[in-house]
Parts: structure tokens; C-alpha cells; sequence
């Protein structure tokens, strides 16, 4: 308080300026977007799935926003290499701010976990369990 | 930065009534008012959004719960004569703070947002049609922008935005271009929340006349922060809200020309708004009351009532000269800084806010950095989303000042600015 | 007349929280407050036009402007997450109060009155044409009376009255009559402002559904004053106004199935409300802001959740029985004359008021008389012209109830009743 | 104060008990109607003008309402025997309490103007001054 920014540890700044895996995949298993209307932030993420097509191999994001979504979505190519399906169905708003590292405050959550909504609904829409989504969005 | 400022207010007196301007923060967020964690002096420059309320207001409200709180008009007894009274006296009061004729021409409504939808309703559903058009600005709030858009799909009228120039001006000639015998409403800021543009409203109610036409001046930020006269401008319809002038949530006024509110039907319908009413039909009450149905806003009409006398005590003309103080200030040393881009017209011509980016901090991290530096404005689009994507931003940081922000408010926003710069050099 | 009377809640002891209660009136109705003149200790049984407010509810109001004022929802900065937690925490505890399913079944109005009117706009305007009818009831209050017959008028709906039979309860038969396949909608009060009936809301919103009808129950007499619980009713909208039930003016409060008010378009637009909104058109934003628009009531909501937290603390069942007491006992006293005449049903079966005129005496000069007595009580039409017509009498005098009246004051009023008897034999 | 009603002294109660030219005309020289919706007041009153057309020569009113209407109205009555109607026209609210004698509250005024009120409206409709009123409310 009052020196530094607790919300914007070096972890945050670094992906933010930084971003791993940052760019769009030719082929990928599956794609999708979402956005945050009130802040501007957008996020593109491409899954390419292992052949059993339980495992993620690989992820990739773009986008443009803030930085506790742009450094959320850096953190989240990482951390979902070699995760199934079903673990990244099972991730909540604790395991984000956790992984971020820092408290977010009320206010801010719905940027933190705006990738994770995206990757999410992706994987819902490639297993058909949801239909028309076009574009997920976490304006609460 | 600063070296002794001399203001045209009293801000250290001001600032006295006012105990939230006290208040610390830094702690938990979940927890409503001061907590233990909060430990650094608050630095409140979200005026714009709200305004802080003065223990002469807060009082006023305490008064009448504990001494005269009733419901009006219809009652006989002590305690609802008490309370009609005042209620009607608090038309009266904001009919002479903004030079309406009379309480006829004051309907309290909820907030400005709901002042643009009644006439939107009441009139603007039943006079408009294909072949008509409103005329609005690119800087309309949505409270105006959204209502008329929509209203104007409802029923088949265009709608028509004046453009802005660099500066963030209105471009008069556009406006003598859009407004034409098609146009049945102009409809425009006076002051732009996120600009800080002054508006010529006055010629633009003039221009809507020449092709008769109303006029709907959204004042929400005008009337708190300068001296008023709806009918210097001319206005048809003229609307702000209490909040943000020392009052409470949950009051807005609408100013109408009485002949126009006197042609218009009724908005909502209930008790209190009617004169006579069979399982048939009914007739309605005489103005304003007509367009208050329902219990109205009791308390809130007294307190804003209280609110208007005190700033009528520090004199609007000086209110006005203290914003534009603050802004020029604002706008001098944030602009000072190459990497900071400002939005609206010059420090020198512009109401009391400066809506700013700094190049390579979104404006909700910056917002978000300057909280932990204890200073609040506001981060976002602030209702005008056309107008950000047209100033290429999908938000901006917005600091906004009042009667108790100082310059050393000023210089802890600029600090707290240059903290977030570094910490994403 | 009242011997040591027992209560089911400690009503010594609340007295103690609402300061008003100690004020004295009888002096200069234009001043406001207590003043000089004012010497007679006050007796308050106008209750059903708005109740009185405890300290409790007050400094919940204080707290906020004096720690935590600022515009909510979007305000990145501390003071504008507290008072957004404190607000949409209101929708919370209003929600769990009523047994709703959640903040997104509850859209926070100005009153009852703009609730009705929001569904009858929202909904009404665009789903009722000709040959559809809705279903209202003889006792509807003006707030619904006026909004579905004005909303009829508009759309080219017929509207159909429930009758209610000589004790005032509503003809059940006639309603399964009225309520058919053409029957969008079925309106009905829940508690009468009026008779004191209790309607059987349940089955009305039973026969509403047999026919694919919507019901909406007016709660404004009913949540004040006893367990309310939507789901068990199957309301799919219900409405009711915090003044009524400890809280301030300026606000009220809409329930509607989650899944009905997400199908229906929304009504005020402006800021809050939308999602996105280009200079094109406009999308919004999920319950219940999408039906929120403009700056909210926080003051208000905030202070709600204080009233909410004080009646929960006495139990809605203790307020209902003290409410049915007080009805007995006024009922029975006030019945002891043969030139009385009360309405509605018999005391053991009533809401906590007593509508009644007095042979020989105006409802207007008995309220007056009472008045000078210190007793304050209504006296007109309750916004229920057409009940009264019906009734036979063109103003009746009310006395109602709630948790800080006493069987003592039931008789200060019969007293001066008997006054009044007296100086117009 | 608690002990009797200063509003409804004597004498507006024996007006009200006893009303004075109570009854309709059978060929008035002109005759109006007002009612107050609110307390569900209603007042007709006849008037007889002298031969000079401008002298008011007899009145009498027909009416249901509270007390302090009727009251009103009948003192009235009385009042205006033998006034102009310029006289009648110049009447204002203080002319009207001063002639009940007591302190009329704020919301009980439109009850006592009643009656002046239709009386005055009468005389205008009479004069041509107005057209088109067919009922006086007093309704605030
Ligand atoms: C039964 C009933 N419905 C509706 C209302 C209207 O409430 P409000 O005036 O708060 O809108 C009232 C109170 O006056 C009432 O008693
Ligand atoms: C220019 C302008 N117009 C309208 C509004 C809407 O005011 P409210 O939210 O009180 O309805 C605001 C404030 O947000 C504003 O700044």
C-alpha cells in the first residue's frame, strides 16, 4: 500500500509485458473468443489436442485488454499444457487467483478469469454441450 | 507541485462538513465503511459519478425520519401536512434554483436516467414516427443516447448525432445541417461527462425551435458545477440528478415547460397522479403531480432541498470558478507528461473532470494502481461507449473534482499516475 | 378500556428504536418537526400509507453517506466496491426475505407503483392486444387499477374486475368465471388497503397458470406485515415499497421468475443497463441491471437490508400476530357502536387496519378532529376510488397498525372518535 | 388542543347542522357546479342577480361533503346577498377563512374555497370571461 501494487506483482507485470504463447495457431483442435465489454479486454484461445483427445498439447491466446487479463491468459497457456479436459473443466475462480498469485480484488475477478471462461466454453463447444455461443462474454 | 493555492471557496471549511472526506482506505474491500486495514487518507476525485454528501443534507434526512416522516397529499394529520409541506417546498426550492416558473414545472423523478425516459415515453412514443427524426450528440451520455436510439426504433423516427471535432467540440454546422423540419427532438448534453465540453445548449435550443422542434438539455452535470437558467437557454425539458450534487440517491429532477408538460399524458399511472378514477377510466391530477405517481420521493426531494441551499450558500458562480481551477490544474500537469493523452477541449475552457490515458497502462489498471494509492476516480467508458470507440479507447481514467478537492489532490493523482507508469516501464 | 395487555413482541422496547413516536404535535402544521406550540404526545396509526423508521434503518442511511457513498457497478476504487457489495448484497437479503431464488429475480424500483408499471410497460405494451383481457380484483389498489386499465386502453386488452362479496372477500367463483383461455394476465392484491382482506393469492396465481396467464400480486400491505414466501404463493411477479415496512422512500421492490423477466425486453434505458451499446443499437446486461437503469437507489437498498434485518430480528410471524391483534382489538371496539360502520371482513380474519366511517361525520372532519386529538390517521379513498363507490361512501377513515402501536392507542383513537361523535350530534 | 376542535367551532358546525339557503333555485340567473374528487365534495349553487345584472341578489347551494365544504358554502350564501360580482370576483382565500373565523390547515384550504370557488367560476362562465368549464374542482 501506498509503495507498491500489491495486484501487480513481477509475475503479473512480466506476462503482461511478456506474454507466453501469445499468437493465433494455424490448425488447432479448437478455438474460441471472448470479451469483457466494460474494461475492452478480448481473448482468442487455440487448443491443439493430443490424439486422445483428452490432453491438452498446446495453447496459444491473443488478444488486448488489461493487465490482469492479459497475464491471466499468459499464465493460462502454461499452466494448461498436459492438463485433460476435465481438469480444465473443474478449474474455478480460486485456482485463477491462485495462480495469479495475488488477491484480486472484487471488482477485477471478472477480468482475471476471462480466459479461463473462454478456454471453458471452447472445450464445451467441442464437445457439444453447449451450441450457439458465439463469443463469451463476463460482464456480471 | 503545488505552492500555497488561493481558492474562490473555503475548501478547509467545506471540507468540515463533509465526515467521509476523512475517511481511510487501503483495507478489505467487502467491508462497508473504514476497517482496520485502512490506513491511507482517502483521495476522492469520482465527483463526476457521484458526489459526497454533507452533514447538513444527512441531517436533513435524520430530521425528517425522526420528525415528520408521513406520506403526503392526502393526509389530514399533523406529521403528513408537516411532510407535504415540505416535499412541495422542495419543488418550489429547485423551480427557483434553476429559474423555472414554478413547482408545475418540477417532477421529481428517480435519477436523470429516468427524466429522459418519461418524456421519451409520455411523449417521444406517442408524437414520433417514420419520417421524423431526434437529433442527439456523438457525447450523449447513454441515458440519452441508449433511450433515444431505442425509442426511435420503436417507432420508425431516425436518429442523427452531431458530430464532435478535434477538440471535442459540437460542430454547429453539422447541427444546422441535421436539425431540419424532420426533427421533432434535439437532444443534447450541456456539459459532457467525458469530455468536460461546455455545450452551446443555448443555440442548440434555438436551433430546434427554427424547425420547431423540442429541446431536452441533460444537465446532470451542469447544474451541480455552474449557475443555471433554463430559461436563458430555453429549454423545453431539462433534467440532472441529486446524487450528484450534495444529495441523495434516488432523486432526479425533470424541468419541463409547463404548456409542454401540461399537453403530455401521464408516464406512470397510480395514486397521487390521478383526480378521479372509476373501474372505467380516470382523469389525472394537475402538475407536477401528475407525473409522480406512487409514494414519491419524500425524503430525497427534502434533502435535495437542504443540498441546493448549501450550494447556494457557497454561491454557484464560485462553485463554478473552483471546478474550472481544479480542471485547468489537472489538465496542466497531466499534460505535461508525453506518454498522457487527454480527451475534450483545453484546460482553460472545460468543466471540472479530465478524462485521461496514459500510453501503455489500461485504464482499469491504472485505476486499480491509483486505489492502492488511496485515490479514487473512475475507469471505464463512464456511459459514453460510442464516443470511446470513436476517441479510438475502450476506456479512459476520469478524474472528476467538486467543492472539496484541492490542488494537493491533484498532485497525489499526478504521483500516483507516475507510480503506475513506472511499474509498467 | 385496555387492561395489562400481553403482545407476542416486546413493543416497549422497539417504541425505544423509532424516535419519532416520542414526538408531540398539535401546533404549526407548516413548520417541520417538533416546534414550540406542539403539546400533545403523538399517536401514529397511519401505518398502511407508510410506516415509521427506527434508528437502526437511519444510521444504516448515515453509515453509508458518512463511510461508503459512491456510484456502484462499475467504480474500479474502494469506496465504489464497498457500496457495490452493500447494494447487490441488498438484492440478497431481499431475495432470501421473500424466499426468491436469488439477486436476479429482484429489480429494486422506485415503489410499488413503478413496479406494476415496469411489467405493464416491459411486458403489457408489447404483449397485450385485442381480444386478450387481464384479470384484476375490485380492491386493487390505483397503483394496479389505473396501470392495467390505462395499459388496456393502449393495447386494446379488455379488463376484468373480481367481485368481492358483502363481507369483502373475493368472489372465488367469480374469479374461475372471469379468468379464462383470453386471460394474459391476473392482478390481485394481496392484502387489501382497504377491507384488511387477505386474498387467497395462492389460488388465484393457480387459476391465472391453468390458463397460461401471468399473475402479478401487489405485496405492499402484505410484506410489511407478514412471512411472505413467492414460491409457495407461485407468484410470477410480486411488488412491494420499503417505506411501508421500516425502510425510506424511493424504493420499491419487483420479484419476477428469473426466467420470465430474462424473456422480457427491458424498460428504462440509460447507463447500468446495457451490455454494449453502439450509435446503432444497444445490447444488455444480465438481471437484474438490465432492468436498473441510470444510478440506483443505493441509499435506499442499503437501508432496506437494515429494515429487512430489524423485522427478521422480531420474527415475521410475531408482527403478524401483533398486527391481528390490534385489527381484533380495533375491530371490536370501534364495532361497539351502532353509528360505526367498518369494512372488510370480520377482526379475526383481517391485515392490521380498520377502514370505517361514523354516521353524521365526514371521514375528512373525523380525521381532522382526530388530528387535534393527536391521533393520526388517514381519511379518504386509500387509492381505491372505485372500491369506495362501490362501498357506497366517498372517503372512508383508516387506522392501521404495525409493531410499535398498542391496544393503549387503539383506544386514544376511539376516544377521540367519540369526540368527534359528540361535537357532531 | 385535546379538548376541543378549534376548526370546527360553533358556528361552522351549526352551518353544517343547519345549513342557510339550502336548496335550488327554480330559475337562477346562473347556476354552476365543483366538486373535490378527494373528499368527494360536491357543491351546486344558484345565483339571482338584481335587475342591474350586477348585484347578486339571492343564493342558494345544494351539496354532500365534509363540514367545513358545507359549512363554508352556506356561510357563503349569506355572504354574498347583495354583493357586486366584481365583489364576488376580488374574494380571495383569506376573505374565505376569515369568514369561517377559524384557522383552516393547509389541507383542508380546498374544501372551504369550494363553494367561492363555483361561485366565482359561475359568475365567469356568465360573463362569457370562460367557456368550457363544465365542473369547478378544487383538487390541488
Ligand atoms: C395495496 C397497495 N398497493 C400499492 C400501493 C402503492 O405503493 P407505493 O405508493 O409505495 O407505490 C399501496 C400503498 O399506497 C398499497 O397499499
Ligand atoms: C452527462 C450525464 N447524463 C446523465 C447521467 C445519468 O445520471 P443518473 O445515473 O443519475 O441517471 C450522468 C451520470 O452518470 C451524466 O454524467
Amino acid at each position: 500500500m501506498g509503495l507498491g501494487s500489491d495486484m501487480y506483482r513481477q509475475q503479473i507485470l512480466d506476462h503482461y509485458k511478456s506474454p507466453r504463447n501469445y499468437g493465433e495457431m494455424e490448425d488447432p483442435t479448437f478455438t474460441h473468443v471472448g470479451e469483457n465489454p466494460s474494461c475492452g479486454d478480448t481473448i482468442k484461445i487455440d487448443v491443439q489436442l493430443d490424439d486422445d483427445e483428452e490432453t491438452i498439447e498446446y495453447v496459444t491466446f491473443s488478444g488486448d485488454g488489461c493487465a490482469i487479463s492479459q497475464a491471466s491468459a499468459s499464465m493460462l497457456s502454461e499452466r494448461l499444457q498436459g492438463m485433460s479436459l476435465d481438469e480444465l473443466h473443474d478449474l474455478d475462480t480460486d485456482d485463477i487467483t491462485e495462480m495469479l498469485g495475488v488477491t484480486i480484488s472484487p471488482m477485477r475477478v471478472k477480468c482475471a478469469v476471462l480466459a479461463r471462461q473462454v478456454a471453458q466454453d471452447g472445450a464445451k463447444l467441442y464437445h457439444g454441450d453447449v451450441e450457439d455461443l458465439d463469443i463469451t462474454k463476463t460482464e456480471d | 507541485m503545488s505552492t500555497q493555492q488561493t481558492y474562490p471557496i473555503d475548501v478547509e471549511s467545506i471540507r468540515q462538513d463533509f465526515p467521509i472526506l476523512s475517511r481511510k482506505v487501503g483495507g478489505d474491500v467487502t467491508v462497508a465503511g473504514e476497517s482496520e486495514n485502512d490506513t491511507e487518507p482517502l483521495v476522492y476525485l469520482d465527483n463526476g459519478a457521484t458526489s459526497q454528501t454533507p452533514t447538513q443534507v444527512v441531517d436533513a434526512i435524520v430530521d425528517y425520519y425522526y420528525g415528520y416522516n408521513a406520506n403526503v397529499h392526502r393526509g389530514i394529520h399533523q406529521l403528513s401536512q408537516e411532510a407535504s409541506v415540505a416535499y412541495e417546498e422542495a419543488h418550489d426550492r429547485v423551480a427557483a434554483f434553476i429559474n423555472a416558473n414554478g413547482r408545475e414545472e418540477i417532477v421529481f423523478t428517480k435519477n436523470t436516467t429516468e427524466a429522459m425516459n418519461l418524456v421519451a415515453y409520455a411523449w417521444g412514443l406517442e408524437a414520433l414516427g417514420p419520417g421524423d427524426s431526434v437529433v442527439a450528440t456523438e457525447m450523449e451520455h447513454h441515458a440519452s443516447l441508449v433511450t433515444w436510439q431505442q425509442i426511435c426504433k420503436r417507432t420508425g423516427a431516425e436518429i442523427r448525432y452531431i458530430q464532435i471535432d478535434d477538440e471535442g467540440r459540437l460542430d454547429m454546422d453539422h447541427a444546422a445541417e441535421l436539425i431540419d423540419d424532420s426533427t421533432r427532438m434535439v437532444s443534447a448534453v450541456h456539459v459532457s461527462n467525458t469530455l468536460g465540453t461546455v455545450n452551446p445548449v443555448g443555440d442548440l435550443c434555438d436551433l430546434a425551435h427554427e424547425h420547431d422542434a423540442f429541446a431536452f438539455i441533460d444537465g446532470a452535470q451542469a447544474v451541480p458545477t455552474r449557475p443555471v437558467d433554463v430559461k436563458a437557454i430555453d429549454a423545453d425539458f431539462y433534467a440532472f440528478s441529486g446524487h450528484k450534487m450534495l444529495g441523495p440517491t434516488g432523486i432526479g429532477v425533470l424541468y419541463g415547460k409547463e404548456e409542454i408538460l401540461e399537453a403530455m399524458n401521464p408516464y406512470l399511472y397510480g395514486g397521487e397522479m390521478i383526480r378521479s378514477v372509476t373501474y372505467e377510466d380516470s382523469t389525472w391530477e394537475d402538475l407536477p403531480w401528475k407525473f409522480e405517481a406512487g409514494t414519491p420521493v419524500i425524503e430525497q426531494g427534502i434533502a435535495l432541498h437542504a443540498a441546493i441551499d448549501y450550494l447556494d450558500d457557497i454561491g454557484m458562480e464560485n462553485v463554478q470558478k473552483h471546478e474550472e481551477l481544479l480542471a485547468e490544474y489537472a489538465y496542466d500537469e497531466l499534460s505535461a507528461y508525453d506518454d498522457v493523452t487527454i480527451y475534450g477541449p483545453p484546460g482553460d475552457d472545460r468543466g471540472g473532470l479530465v478524462a485521461f490515458n496514459v500510453d501503455g497502462v489500461h485504464a482499469h489498471d491504472l485505476s486499480s494502481i491509483l486505489n492502492d494509492y488511496a485515490v479514487a476516480i473512475r475507469a471505464g467508458d463512464h456511459c459514453t461507449q460510442p464516443l470511446h470507440d470513436k476517441l479510438g479507447a475502450p476506456a479512459s481514467a476520469r478524474a472528476s473534482f467538486y467543492i472539496y478537492n484541492t490542488t494537493d489532490e491533484i498532485d497525489r493523482l499526478v504521483e500516483a499516475v507516475d507510480a503506475a507508469r513506472q511499474l509498467f516501464a
